[in-house]
């Protein structure tokens, strides 16, 4: 789960790490009082959308004057911000963040994630902060310095003083830097995170070590015992059909094709997929109904797929286990009677009571064509788009 | 003996008078598994599909000789569960569980570092289908049909695509020795690389299909260790050459964020490693049966 | 360092650990008050002295009204308890404890120590509470359950639930034993405690589960880092030469013989109480200055020993190491100075200067006798004792 | 080679420019120790005593070669210390530092689980006199002109009573291989056993006096060490025949508190394991001699 920017530094300043003096304005009137509230003479009124690059997209205004500040928020609340992150169809801006205007000495990178191969967490950091870890990554490898932290014993001190002294800190200002990323590791550590970026971590011209701007997000898996974090979640955030389906225990990822897959398995999904590809067709999307397939997904599955425009085609496939291919077909032939599709649909069953399953899709009114192996229906979905 | 369990290996079901616990506690019968009892505490004492129920796991295996347990507990319990049986002396531990918190999986392994390697539990999952020594044994939630009993080894990440596997054998009538389902978390109780090097010590498999897909370090190192360490031929198969960068495809595991973790490039390094590579899931056991004649 | 019992129950409270209704008095009004305060009609009155074994010398009394909780409290306040583990001097009373007064069904036993073998921390419990695990040991070890508990990950539910169930504690309160358990285990390893012991923990007719007495020891080493603990010291508590020679960096024990010691380093120190054992002498105390015998450190330690009147003798035994034996020499004469010993002094001196060290004593005015081996002090110890 | 040390031996000084560290370098330093630099956070690039300082132990290891290292930091930073030494590579550390919580060395225990045998650092210490290996080098803070250059192990929980042995076996004109304190507190980094088993393997070594006291399991596991897999002979002796029960005789560890914790249980046991027993401290010289002779 992603959160915004300003929650996150909300979270990050509770495990003391420093941000520019900051608040929340759902309104132009809002912002401006805001930005008299926070003082000083210089402004940055940020879009809060889960995206990164927002500046290039617009949605960073710097503002000299209160007014400007409820102009710039005026301008941006209730836009579609696009950016390299969003997709075409962009993301919402529904809550701005003025924050103070800070003078930067240095841009510097700090990120914390898992690392499955030493199966322990991951300390990130950089000298080129600004820019993306990945462009970094490329730009200036040699910049990047990495601690694996011992997770039994958590983040110590000479850790991160072997980062700071790394990016280059002055004497001075070790003991804060050190802080400041430790904080950070107690934040990851201590609330299920899955992703901690601050970046840029700045040095401002007053020596004050800063979170410019920040990520955070959480594994799913632990949101239960995370209540303060689970109520941080923003769902205008969240593509709607993906919000859908995992609101209904459905693994659901939208795709640019036009062949929509309905398959039990994230793995058999993804071959499927990969089969679709190999045949010339492209996936509408990624669709894992659980390995069980009980009818009720399934339905709900029909119902997801029929929302989306773009499939032309729907592919179902089924690999039965301890569930039976006749209890499938059943479930099949009952959201059939209640979802209407109007695009050719093409049906895998496979494994237990194959036959049987086969049987009951073939004797009820559907209108489908059946197939046989993975790579017969990848191939007669391709040609059904005809 | 098959890798992991065989006939005799005694099996305790943690979670057991739960539903998923007896329904598939039933199906293992059925199929032959030797389940001795199971824990629920709280349930000690009683009886349950006419086996004792304990409440810890340390009494069953005092009570029965268990050297085996498999998971059907809320994930939220489920790290304790496993610890739980790696304190109690089990030697194989299958959690089928699917929504174990990463950081959990990161301190079951810190709390299995108190062991010596010979104490060491195994861990197999979570969010998997377990295991299956067809003919001997099932560990786990899978169709026991679909497997014909044989000589090749399977490991998968993914439950559906490991039967979609065995289903391709069993009809080029090819057998499986033992079947391992790893599970499709980040962070697994066991790797690609630490079953495959038992199934490289196991009499009684000649070849192994292993079933990658997207995400993590772990099938480049089950690579490199074949390559350094085993003689048996490997076949690979890596879902997700249509997945996105950055997106988790279902499997809390299979998201690309690294060099070396798109199916594309994972193919790339296996076959430097000598990896058999299935170029689709659709020909996985035909793959198998080539490298089978050929050897 | 020992705390008194209410405040390891306040400690333990705040660790979600249930302690009955209880209040701290100082005065005879004031524990009236409080017994009324608490409600009820039975009342328990007991001396807060750092000693177990209070209720067989006398220092916990039941009471059936606030009067005579008030009397119970009269009685006990500015007594001097003395109990099997206080020694014959006892404690004195300066603070009462008023409880309520707790029908109790079961009575255990549950204590938390480091164990140096496995280098974690081990959870004793057994059925058999009220006995001290000594005793226990003895009459019923049988009952003892252990359970170490691995320090990278915490003490685990399952380990409470084995702890819990091997009490044979009913199922619908084993949930809130390992509350219990957990509570005292985070006590222990978020405090930095040595030692926490529940005893009897128990459980009462309204199936409550309570520590009905607890005692807790702390890490000194550890104290730097737990200011709040830190402030719980009762130095009333303590042997009054002991506090005198903590307080002034010196390592010093009392004990019940007549030869006073003063020696560097612990395993010396240890090693010369032997030798006077074996010459036939018995050690009037343990008395290391530290491995660096600094000359203040020498005056300190002479000033102590001659505080002790049951000393007979004195045996001074240094070896200079990086210190020299002539610095110490100086030290010792300096101290002789400023201190008046009436009894006969033994000197051994060894190590870095060591000739130099004996002609800067012979030279002085000192009235002693010297010694050069760790035999000829013990036996010249002994001798001059008369 | 000697034990952990010899002449060569790269070593970096933590807490360099502190006063004690300073005072003990120079000290190291004139006994002929190979001190190659040291660390102390903030002052790096500046030179002490003649030598490089550096701001992180990994620098210092980088720029210098250094495997060994001395603690003198403040007991509330010597765990972080301990851990840096460990994960910068050194392979043998010794932290002379009194007062170290006994949370913070299980902590250091758990860090270091984290490397394989190999990798992993030998620490020493805390609050002991360190390692010295006469004529070589020494790691340490002892008088090192009290040591003849010879053939006895020495390991000691004390530090004055390691001097005392080293003046006695020098009077008798016996001279020591490596005499290593292993410190008084209740856990420590090294246990007599992880020091003995070094000892066994040493050419330059011929038998092994070892000094203990009250409180702990560590004499007696050394005990049962030796009698199980060494052949080199083993005299031992146990300080605090007249310590009460249950009080702390100046080292935190030296407190009797189970059953084999005394000196006369632990003289006990260690006869019964084939250990030669010092019987008073005055004769650890000539017990060793005895010992000698007879071999």
């Amino acid at each position: 789960m992603d959160i915004h920017e300003y929650q996150a530094k909300k979270i990050l300043s509770d495990f003391g790490v420093t941000i520019p003096r900051g608040g929340i304005a759902y309104s132009p009137e809002n912002a401006e009082n805001k930005a008299r509230e926070i003082g000083g003479n210089k402004w940055v009124v940020k879009a809060q959308v889960h995206s990164g690059a927002r500046g290039k997209a617009g949605g960073i205004i710097v503002c000299d004057t209160p007014l400007a500040v409820a102009q710039a928020t005026d301008k941006l609340l209730g836009k579609k911000l696009v950016t390299n992150q969003t997709g075409p169809e962009g993301k919402i801006v529904n809550r701005i963040y003025i924050e103070e205007a800070t003078e930067i000495k240095r841009e510097l990178y700090l990120g914390l994630v898992f690392d499955r191969s030493s199966e322990s967490i991951m300390v990130v950091a950089s000298t080129e902060g600004g820019m993306s870890v990945e462009e970094i990554a490329k730009k200036k490898p040699e910049s990047i310095i990495r601690s694996k932290i011992e997770v039994a014993v958590g983040m110590q001190q000479f850790q991160a003083r072997e980062i700071a002294f790394g990016l280059g800190i002055e004497p001075e200002l070790i003991r804060r830097a050190s802080e400041t990323i430790i904080g950070c590791y107690r934040a990851f550590s201590e609330l299920d995170a899955t992703m901690v970026e601050v970046n840029p971590l700045v040095i401002s011209n007053q020596d004050q070590i800063l979170a410019l701007d920040c990520k955070m997000s959480f594994d799913n898996n632990a949101l239960f015992r995370r209540n303060q974090v689970s109520e941080l979640r923003d769902k205008t955030q969240e593509n709607t059909n993906e919000v859908y389906a995992s609101d209904r225990g459905l693994n659901y990822v939208t795709l640019d094709g036009n062949i929509g897959n309905i398959i039990n398995g994230a793995g058999l999904a993804m071959a499927s997929m990969d089969m679709i590809k190999l045949a010339g067709g492209e996936p509408a999307n990624f669709l894992d109904v659980g390995g069980g397939a009980t009818p009720e997904k399934i339905v709900k599955a029909f119902k997801l797929i029929s929302m989306d425009e773009k499939v032309k085609v729907i592919l179902v496939n089924i690999f039965a286990g301890i569930n039976r291919c006749d209890w499938v077909a059943e479930g099949i032939v009952q959201a059939l009677e209640k979802i209407e599709i109007k695009v050719p649909l093409v049906i895998r069953l496979a494994g237990t009571n194959v036959e049987k399953g086969n049987e009951i899709l073939k004797k009820s009114n559907i209108n489908y064509i059946e197939a046989n192996t993975l790579e017969d229906a990848a191939n007669k979905a391709v040609k059904a788009l005809g | 003996m098959a890798v992991i369990i065989d006939k005799n290996t005694k099996i305790i079901v943690q979670g057991f008078t739960g539903k998923m616990g007896s329904f598939h506690a039933e199906e293992m019968i059925k199929y032959g598994s030797n389940v001795v009892g199971g824990v629920t505490p709280g349930k000690g004492g009683s009886k349950h599909l006419n086996l004792p129920v304990f409440n810890t796991v340390k009494e069953a295996v005092k009570n029965t000789g268990a050297t085996a347990s498999i998971l059907f507990v809320p994930p939220a319990f489920a790290a304790d569960s496993a610890m739980e049986a790696a304190d109690a002396g089990i030697k194989s531990c299958v959690a089928i569980v699917d929504g174990i918190p990463s950081h959990d999986m990161i301190r079951i392994k810190r709390y299995m570092r108190r062991y010596t390697k010979n104490e060491k539990m195994s861990l197999v999952g979570p969010n998997c289908a377990g295991i299956i020594s067809p003919g001997k044994s099932m560990l786990g939630i899978m169709p026991g049909h679909i497997y014909k009993e044989g000589r090749v080894g399977i490991i998968s990440r993914s439950g559906t695509l490991g039967y979609e596997a065995a289903q391709q054998l069993k009809n080029l009538n090819i057998g499986v020795s033992t079947s391992v389902g790893i599970g499709g978390d980040p962070i697994n109780g066991s790797s690609f690389k630490d079953i495959i090097g038992k199934f490289e010590e196991d009499d009684e498999t000649d070849a192994i299909l292993m079933i990658g897909e997207i995400g993590g370090p772990q099938e480049v190192a089950a690579g490199e260790f074949a390559k350094n360490n085993m003689k048996k031929p490997v076949i690979a198969y890596i879902a997700g050459l249509t997945a996105p960068k950055g997106r988790v495809m279902g499997h809390a595991g299979a998201i690309v964020s690294a060099y070396g973790e798109s199916a594309v490039e994972k193919v790339e390094i296996l076959k430097e490693y000598g990896i058999t590579i299935s170029k689709n899931p659709s020909v996985m056991g035909e793959t198998v049966k080539n490298v089978l004649s050929k050897s």
